[in-house]
């Protein structure tokens, strides 16, 4: 069986600046993978040029075996490949119905297709309101709704843990791994350990642009080499 | 041959005037994204500067040079603290800047048109033809091409030179990098908008010959061909200005030469292609592209 | 609702006031300040040379008219076409942000000027003449039924997903990707939308003109015009473009014909005045489609000395 | 709550808005004022104070007010089907030199102001929206200075009268003529890209080409074009013994200047404007500039003192400006001259119809004499009497005077007062 998203040796520069110097992993069908690293090794960045926001320098992407390397994002969301945003990007000037109704579903059946999203991430009450009468926690879940609401395979979830509280984190955790056992694929990024324990079992970790470990998250903690790229980051 | 040479020479003259001219608009446009459209108006009140000088002092026009600066910069800073803190709170400050300075550029006409009439109006040329290579040139040009290089020096100078140039570099580069890095922003606004505006008027006289006189109209036209000098010579660099300048000059005089009637078309059809093959200009890094 | 009362007001102009030259142009100019709307309003792209596509409408409806002798419909259909060839071809400019865009639809606009005032084929030299297809009154009626059809249209728009698409781009392209939206086709037709507007007023202009130089149809004034008359009355709602129009081109009508000595001086300081004092527009005083009205926001930044509670839309 | 609050005030600002645009257009001031009832013989004209064409038009404008003035002073002026003197009202617009505007405005003077006749504004930019109404609206517009070849190419029309200047087809062809008397072959001609300027150039092509010479150099430049510096060396290059330039007053000006910064010498240059404008040439290019060259003669430099209307030309200078004679311009003799045009027009009409106005004209078509000459008028309503001689300017005192070098009818030759000097001494 192919894995769902095949990443193969993707590169991206700025200029003379080097953000990703290749990098490769694979995503299973229903799989859950943490994406971890220092400040700077590349997550964001990966995330970008998966989601179709960067075309990469090098490298290839396959989604179920088919070639979808540099491919727009609006193709992508069509494609079933999403994203959340680190600094949430609700559409401000929309209420938070309107950010769901911009998504066309219907086109796509997905992991997703029963769910009413704004119910799963607790947002009814407020689906009247404009985006900028929501607290940023408020934010953060309508990004995640938005995303659902085009029934993606592969979901990318970049950072959406930072800056919620204890009672916050948990419920978020709670709906990613209701996603996860819906059968759809996470890339999760995070800094959040506890948080990222509770939603996937499988990580990569990333220093300066690419990939130094693959493997459970238990090993990864133990692994010196993970452990001195983090310390002597933070040293 | 002869006309070819020529059709160089007189460009690269005009094109370092040229450069002179967009100077102004590089630090308000490159620094505070604001469209200046009143900037022709403003090089042509410094033209009008000259013309009264010699009218009714009977100097020599040169003269509005160092008298336009300080009123200039006097004038800057004042429209500077009525408009642009409002106008920087506005969702979209460039395109507001942009109807908001058409106004100011309309009632800078309407002010020239109150003072001076409609009427074109010349100055006195400065002295007998330059021979450079056998062939005659205009002194104002070559005046102009000799005061427009010590011009774009001190704008050098002030960039690379002074700690406002500095602070100033760094909004240009990252404005809110910079807030954060403790760069004053108002300190640098203002002394780029009230520079800025100063370098604009002190080429008034120089255009006034360059353009063959003024009209209250003129001022259109010419903010049309600096906004094209700095776009090509990319924002906030000012060899880049000067080559920016030279290049109009000369795209300028050789369409003159060989296909006259295309002549209006330069600034446009140069703006357009430099946008669209390289939006960074040609000596910038910098892209700006949705 | 709003729809009904504009055509109702348009139609009762010739009773109120029987110049039509002067109610044609002002539909004329309702029609460029709503593709203004269109373009500016829901994209936020400042065509700053949209008299570009005004000019392409009028030559192409007059060319027709003049070589192959079409009929005046057949020639509004002709004028929109070129308008949106014109657009299409130009579509390149929507990569360009900000000023950028802006000056460089200018240069567009104005590079064509000098193509049509250079060919002997489009009478740049010697002027365009054509023959008279409608009278004034069935000229106006055709205006306004061309500006109760796009009113139509922008409503349709703006209730539809094209309209939420647009709305989502302005607000955050990136994330509006994500959601789906392809944003480069949404805004390419926003843009040929808006140069078809412009290119049905260019044949009206043309039919109601009929004698005419390159320099009038492309004078950058009529850009100027469409921009200040769309943000006067509010851009991004369906009624402001039309109350900026009406009061401001009626306004302007009153000034030429008392004759002040200081019209520009007025015009201009008007326009400083409202970028700095009624950014909004008039609709956005009583609240447009949603939006909280300037004197709310001014209460909502007197409460807030720290700007935590920021009236919206000032998202950077 | 805040919405029903918001949906009431969105409906009172709409009516309030409906209401003052209500307002707006009920208070223009056209739709209250009387038209052409009440003893009084309404003139429509339009002028523009600002932008390009502001340095042409205000002259102009004043010639007509003064005219105004002049025959309410004599007790108004005749009109023949009502057999008795009436005032004359001019009501005037101000088009800020935007042609757009002026379509509205002129149309303003027929359906509000209810004008009895109108009068174009300067230039063929301005003049064009007044021809096309006045043939729609079969309204007769006096045209001063609207010479474009398009107005008077379609047939016969009784609607327009071109009142000033011949069409700019027929006007340069003394310039030939001369050329020809001084075995000019080398023609350099540079043009701007208007109807104006190109259809002279385009006929003096035609001239030359019947004599079998092709100009030396042959180009057109934008009408904006304020940078001679390459294109005079060019000119330069093709060796010419006569440069003809056409432009606007601006473009003269700035082609005189660059011939000047560089001293170029050309043993022949000729320029429409100066003749036109002298004061402003005076100013902003200097007598020493424009010695030797050449240009139209037109009135104040033609004088002609036998006329059978309105006032001969020295009287019209004493009047118009006394004790400054010096500053009037041809504009102002051509903003009178077409009020002559209407006064002609009423004293001969048949019947008050604008037929029966145009009518008038038609009776006195080729006897009017004015100041600017003989009134004589083609079918299409253009001007082909007042032909314009060629004029050289020659120093004189701090100055210099125009001499008039060649007629351009066979009449005009009495008024010749010099032989060119050609080739042209240097400075």
């Amino acid at each position: 069986m192919t894995a769902l998203l095949e990443v193969h040796d993707v590169a991206k520069t700025f200029g003379e600046f080097t953000a990703l110097a290749g990098v490769s992993m694979s995503v299973e069908e229903g799989q859950a993978v943490g994406l971890v690293g220092p400040n700077g090794s590349g997550k964001t960045t990966l995330i970008n040029v998966l989601s179709g926001v960067y075309k990469p320098t090098r490298g290839t992407v396959r989604l179920r075996g088919r070639d979808v390397t540099g491919l727009a994002s609006h193709r992508l969301c069509a494609l079933g490949v999403n994203r959340t945003f680190q600094v949430p990007r609700p559409l401000a000037g929309l209420t938070v119905a309107e950010n769901i109704a911009l998504v066309k579903a219907g086109r796509r059946a997905g992991a997703t297709a029963d769910l009413d999203v704004l119910d799963f991430v607790g947002l009814t009450h407020v689906a009247a309101r404009r985006v900028s009468a929501l607290t940023s926690g408020e934010q953060k879940l309508l990004d995640l709704a938005r995303a659902l609401a085009a029934r993606p395979d592969v979901l990318f979830v970049d950072e959406l843990g930072a800056g919620l509280s204890p009672s916050e984190l948990d419920h978020v955790a709670a709906l990613l791994r209701a996603l996860r056992d819906r059968g759809v694929s996470l890339v999760v990024v995070e800094h959040l350990m506890g948080f990222l324990e509770q939603v996937v079992d499988h990580v990569v970790v990333l220093n300066a642009g690419a990939p130094i470990f693959e493997g459970s998250l238990r090993a990864a903690v133990a692994d010196p080499h993970v452990i001195e790229v983090f310390l002597g980051v933070r040293a | 041959m002869r006309l070819f040479e020529y059709a160089l020479i007189s460009g690269v003259l005009y094109g370092l005037f040229y450069g002179f001219i967009g100077v102004g608009l590089n630090l308000l446009f490159g620094v505070m994204r604001l469209v200046n459209l009143a900037h022709g108006d403003l090089v042509v009140w410094g033209g009008y500067l000259a013309y009264s000088l010699t009218t009714s002092a009977h100097v020599n026009p040169l003269w509005a040079i160092p008298i336009s600066i300080p009123l200039a910069l006097v004038a800057g800073f004042l429209l500077y603290v009525l408009t642009v803190p409002r106008l920087r709170r506005s969702p979209d400050t460039e395109t507001s800047s942009l109807i908001l300075f058409f106004g100011v550029s309309q009632v800078l006409e309407a002010l020239a048109t109150m003072k001076y009439g409609t009427n074109q109006v010349t100055l006195p040329e400065l002295g007998n033809p330059v021979t450079i290579f056998g062939q005659q040139y205009a002194a104002s040009l070559v005046a102009s091409a000799a005061l427009a290089v010590p011009a774009l020096a001190l704008f050098y100078l002030y960039l690379y030179r002074t700690r406002l140039g500095l602070a100033t570099r760094a909004v240009m580069a990252n404005e809110e990098e910079a807030t954060a890095s403790g760069v004053r922003i108002r300190l640098v606004a203002t002394s780029a908008f009230m520079i800025g505006l100063a370098f604009a008027a002190a080429a008034g006289p120089l255009a006034t010959f360059m353009l063959g006189g003024i009209n209250p109209t003129t001022g259109g036209g010419l903010t049309i061909t600096a906004f094209t000098i700095i776009i090509i010579g990319s924002l906030g660099n000012p060899a880049g200005t000067a080559a920016g300048g030279v290049l109009y000059g000369l795209a300028s005089s050789l369409t003159q030469a060989y296909a006259t009637a295309w002549t209006g078309m330069v600034p446009y059809a140069l703006l357009l292609v430099v946008v669209l093959v390289r939006p960074s200009g040609l000596f910038g890094r910098r892209v700006r592209v949705a | 609702m709003p729809l009904a009362l504009v055509v109702a007001v348009l139609a009762s102009g010739p009773a109120l006031y029987n110049n039509l030259a002067f109610l044609t142009t002002l539909a004329i100019y309702i029609l460029l300040a709503q593709g203004v709307n269109v373009v500016y309003g829901f994209t936020g792209y400042l065509p700053f040379g949209y008299v570009g596509f005004f000019g392409a409408g009028i030559y192409g409806s007059s060319l027709a008219i003049t070589y192959w002798h079409v009929g005046g419909y057949a020639a509004i259909g002709l004028g929109a076409a070129t308008s949106i060839i014109a657009g299409l071809i130009l579509s390149p400019l929507l990569r360009l942000s900000g000023a950028y865009f802006a000056l460089a639809t200018l240069a567009a606009s104005q590079a064509l000027y000098f193509i049509v005032a250079n060919e002997s084929w489009t009478f740049g030299e010697s002027g365009m003449s054509l023959p008279l297809l409608f009278s004034p009154t069935a000229l106006y009626a055709i205006s306004v039924v061309a500006v109760a059809l796009t009113l139509i249209v922008i409503l349709l728009v703006r209730d539809s997903h094209f309209g939420l698409s647009l709305r989502a781009i302005r607000s955050d392209p990136v994330s509006a990707a994500m959601a789906g939206v392809n944003v480069v086709r949404t805004r390419t037709l926003a843009w040929l939308l808006s140069a078809a507007l412009a290119g049905v007023a260019g044949a009206l202009w043309a039919m109601m003109t009929s004698a005419f130089y390159a320099e009038t149809p492309f004078d950058l004034t009529i850009s100027v015009y469409a921009i200040v008359f769309a943000l006067f009355g509010g851009v991004r709602t369906v009624i402001g473009p039309v109350l900026g129009t009406i009061v401001l081109y009626s306004l302007y009508q009153y000034i030429g014909i008392s004759n002040p000595q200081y019209f520009e001086l007025i015009y201009g300081l008007l326009i400083v005045l409202l970028v700095l004092f009624l950014p909004g527009g008039l609709t956005s005083l009583v609240g447009g489609r949603g939006d909280r009205p300037a004197w709310w926001n001014w209460v909502l930044r007197r409460r807030s000395a720290h700007g935590d509670l920021t009236p919206e839309g000032r998202s950077s | 709550m805040r919405r029903v609050i918001f949906k009431t005030y969105r409906r009172l600002a709409l009516v309030g808005a409906l209401v003052a645009s209500g307002l707006a257009v009920a208070a223009l001031p056209g739709a209250a004022s009387a038209g052409a009832s009440g003893g009084v013989i309404t003139v429509g004209t339009l002028y523009a104070n600002t932008g390009s064409f502001a340095t042409s038009s205000m002259p102009e404008y004043a010639g007509l007010q003064f005219w105004v003035k002049q025959v309410n002073a004599a007790g108004g002026m005749y009109v023949a089907p009502l057999k008795k003197k009436e005032q004359v009202k001019l009501v005037s617009f101000n088009d800020q030199s935007d042609p757009a505007t002026a379509t509205t405005l002129y149309n303003q003077l027929l359906t509000q102001n209810k004008v009895n006749v109108f009068v174009a504004d300067f230039g063929s930019v301005l003049t064009a929206p007044a021809v096309t109404i006045a043939k729609d609206q079969k309204h007769l517009l006096f045209d001063i200075t609207g010479s474009g070849t398009s107005f008077f190419s379609s047939g016969p029309n009784p609607y327009v009268v071109l009142t000033s200047l011949p069409v700019s087809a027929v006007w340069p062809k003394p310039v030939v003529g001369l050329l020809s008397s001084l075995k000019i072959k080398r023609v350099a001609i540079l043009y701007c890209q208007n109807d104006f300027d190109q259809a002279q150039a385009a006929a003096i092509q035609g001239f030359l080409s019947k004599e079998g010479l092709k100009p030396v150099y042959f180009q057109g430049v934008p009408t904006t074009q304020s940078d001679y510096s390459t294109i005079v060396q060019a000119i330069k290059g093709t060796n010419p013994q006569a440069v003809l330039e056409f432009g606007y007053p601006n473009n003269d000006i700035a082609f005189l200047n660059q011939l000047k910064s560089t001293n170029t010498h050309f043993n022949f240059v000729l320029t429409p404007f100066p003749g036109q404008l002298p004061t402003l040439f005076q100013q902003d290019v200097g007598a020493k500039a424009l010695d030797w060259g050449y240009t139209y003669a037109v009135p104040p430099i033609l004088k002609i003192n036998q006329v059978n209307i309105g006032l001969g030309l020295n009287q019209f200078l004493a009047k118009f400006a006394p004790g400054k004679e010096s500053s009037v311009n041809f504009l102002n003799v051509a903003g009178y001259n077409a009020g002559l045009a209407i006064q002609a027009a009423f004293a001969h009409a048949t019947s008050m119809s604008q037929l029966g106005i145009r009518a008038g004209l038609t009776a006195v078509n080729g006897k009017l004499q004015t100041l600017e000459g003989t009134f004589a008028l083609n079918k299409a309503g253009a001007q082909v009497g007042e032909l314009l001689p060629v004029s050289q300017m020659v120093p004189a005192g701090s100055g210099f005077a125009y001499k008039i070098v060649y007629p351009a009818t066979p009449a005009q030759k009495a008024m010749v007062n010099a032989t060119a000097k050609y080739p042209a001494p240097k400075a």
